[in-house]
């Protein structure tokens, strides 16, 4: 069952990779890294279990702290004037 | 099945790669970048580099393309298209060099092999002997801190001077040890993001302290301390504005720091030489050799924390600043 | 010849000439940064991969275990790394100044105004 | 015995939402309906698959960390949903319904 969670989170991922390159404008692209970040976090989890080496849970640890702080301060620095005036709007 | 992850990670690395060369816009391109970090350090975690995949989550996913972005916000996010003649001669030198490349491989052991010439000479004497000889588990921490101490030191000017580079290079009329003081100016934009953050940070300055203090017996040390402490302050200025974190640290506190942190790595080298042994030999700090060790390697790493930190901060309020100086 | 046993290696390759393509072709300095990104990070896979020993556990000395893999390449590459993100904050830095002085980041601009001085 | 089933059961759900918040985030139509994809079924799905490994672990170190980053989770989740829906808004970007109806509704209050 752990296999099938991990294989089910690669193809997620990969979906939010295809996502990520279609986009049309900044804010589907925030999500998709966001949604990556996340899957990212449950890969290496689900993985030190599979492995059995619980060391790795300190690594998903600091992708689910790293994520935020990417996905906050990304959206923080598009919010500002330079990036905003050059919008591509829709 | 580890195979099948391997080979997973691995090619949604390349798609990852192309999509980068496909897409037009700067702001795209980093947000690929962000995907880009996420997979190769789930990629180091596979290869069981636990602490290599702990330095690449905080780096390549998180202060990289904060980084980037930031100078994006000033340089503008349009990317003039190539030329088609441009395009002709760096296929084919690529592909060349590619393919050479490919052809050299050949003679490589093959992956994963037990017997290849990079596991032989140096690598099995640090796993065998540095459980006694160091007396900490993390064997990356002992050849880090201890065994090639001195490689490390260097590691760590490097990084402060390229910190004292970027200030250089940045370096404003009039922003030399003056705090900007428009504090107020900056009212909340989103009241949910600053409440929920305030209560995060902590947690994020507090787990950066585990990391640092637990590197011995766990992945982590002074490297991913520093970056994973930095990028809590950084979240911080990001969120309540550059004066308000330039009040919780101040600029010349920072700067300060990073040369503090230097010191203190090589003084624990000089204190070793004082006593006519050679630099950084720990066996000066105590008597037992073990426990000096341990107090060499928690120095160390303290001092490479404390400046990893100091400079990525420094490198965020130089950005910052020229930023909010630009958009004035 | 079993493909798995030089397909790590392989898409060192791949990443690196992806990224060597962005640097050389694209005239846009910060996307040019990128691309020295990637190449970086090729190399860091190289290294890691190099140390990797199959079945083997992460160098943490534990109970029972007796195959690591290798911790010199991943002491190399940790460091690598900081440094690597300082050294493209340097680049960063003087791209922002570049523009600065110039009013762009496109190479081809910058030149031509190099040459009509 | 019943805590294996209980987090195999877990494990189960939570492939299965994270399946379906992916189907939504590639086929929605516009980004805010593929923020809510994502978002709800991140949020239960990631606690889903991470209750199940703590079930699983036996040792307490493991299971402080795997809480530590479910907490952490539940409250970057939904804060990150949030601040790309009210980013996309104020950067313009219009649910699709009102932009094809051709009506730009005024700004949220509190802007």
């Amino acid at each position: 069952m752990l296999t099938l969670t991990v294989v089910v989170i690669l193809a997620v991922m990969l979906a939010g990779l295809a996502r990520a390159f279609f986009a049309r404008n900044v804010y589907d692209r925030v999500l998709a890294a966001n949604l990556f970040g996340t899957k990212t976090v449950l890969l290496i989890a689900a993985i030190s279990y599979l492995f059995g080496s619980p060391d790795f849970l300190d690594i998903a640890v600091v992708y689910a702290l790293i994520n935020y702080i990417s996905v906050i301060g990304v959206l923080r620095v598009t919010e500002m004037r330079v990036i905003a005036q050059q919008e591509d709007k829709g | 099945m580890e195979l099948l992850v391997d080979i997973a990670l691995l090619s949604m690395l390349v798609a990852t790669a192309v999509s980068l060369i496909l897409v037009r816009g700067l702001v795209a391109s980093i947000m690929l970048t962000s995907i880009y970090g996420l997979l190769s350090a789930s990629f180091f975690v596979t290869m069981d580099a636990v602490d290599v995949a702990f330095t690449e989550a905080a780096v390549g996913a998180g202060v990289s393309p904060l980084l980037l972005l930031m100078t994006v916000a000033l340089v503008g996010r349009v990317e003039q298209q190539p030329r088609k003649r441009h395009i002709a001669f760096p296929l084919l030198l690529v592909t060349v060099t590619g393919v050479l490349l490919i052809v050299g491989t050949l003679d490589m052991p093959p992956f994963g092999s037990a017997d290849a010439p990079a596991l032989q000479h140096v690598a099995p004497r640090y796993l065998q002997q540095s459980g006694e000889e160091i007396g900490i588990p993390n064997v990356v921490t002992s050849v880090l801190a201890s065994y090639r101490a001195y490689d490390t030191l260097g590691e760590v000017l490097v990084i402060f001077t390229a910190g004292i580079a970027v200030i250089l290079v940045l370096m404003l009329p009039g922003r030399r040890g003056s705090v900007p003081d428009d504090a107020g100016r900056q009212r909340p934009r989103n009241v949910v993001v600053n409440v929920v953050s305030k209560i995060l940070i902590p947690f994020m300055l507090l787990f950066a302290l585990y990391v640092q203090f637990h590197g011995e017996y766990g992945p982590g040390g002074g490297f991913q301390a520093g970056v994973i402490f930095a990028s809590g302050i950084i979240l911080y200025g990001l969120l309540y504005g550059l004066p308000s974190v330039c009040r919780v640290i101040p600029p010349p506190v920072v700067e300060a720091l990073a040369a503090l942190g230097v010191l203190l790595y090589a003084l624990t080298g000089v204190l070793a030489l004082l006593d006519g042994r050679p630099f950084l030999d720990y066996s000066v700090l105590a008597t037992d050799p073990v426990t000096a060790q341990y107090l060499g390697i928690t120095a160390i790493e303290l001092g490479v924390g404390v400046t990893v930190a100091s400079v990525i901060i420094t490198i965020f309020y130089a950005f910052a600043a020229h930023l909010s100086e630009a958009q004035r | 010849m079993d493909i798995a046993s030089y397909f790590n290696y392989w898409i060192v390759i791949v990443l690196m000439m992806l990224g060597f393509y962005i640097v050389i072709a694209r005239g846009n300095l910060v996307k040019k940064l990128i691309g020295l990104n990637i190449f970086q990070t090729s190399v860091f896979i190289l290294y890691i991969s190099a140390g990797k020993v199959s079945d083997g556990a992460a160098p943490i000395l534990t109970e029972g275990v007796s195959v690591y893999s290798n911790p010199l390449p991943h002491v190399l590459i940790l460091t690598a790394i900081v440094v690597g993100i300082a050294t493209t904050a340097v680049g960063l830095a003087l791209v922002a100044r570049i523009h600065e002085a110039y009013g762009t980041v496109e190479e081809s601009q910058i030149l031509e105004q190099d040459n009509a001085c | 015995m019943v805590l294996h089933w209980l987090s195999e059961a877990c494990l189960l759900a939570g492939s299965f939402l994270l399946l379906t918040g992916a189907l939504g985030f590639l086929r929605f139509p516009d980004i805010y309906a593929r923020i809510h994809a994502c978002g709800v079924t991140e949020t239960l799905a990631t606690s889903l698959i991470l209750v199940a490994l703590l079930l699983k672990s036996e040792a307490a170190l493991p299971q402080v960390k795997l809480l530590f980053i479910l907490l952490f989770l539940m409250f970057s989740g939904p804060t990150a949903s949030h601040a790309l829906a009210k980013a996309a808004w104020q950067g313009g970007v219009r649910p699709r319904a009102t932009r094809d109806a051709g009506e730009r509704p005024a700004s949220p209050a509190g802007r």
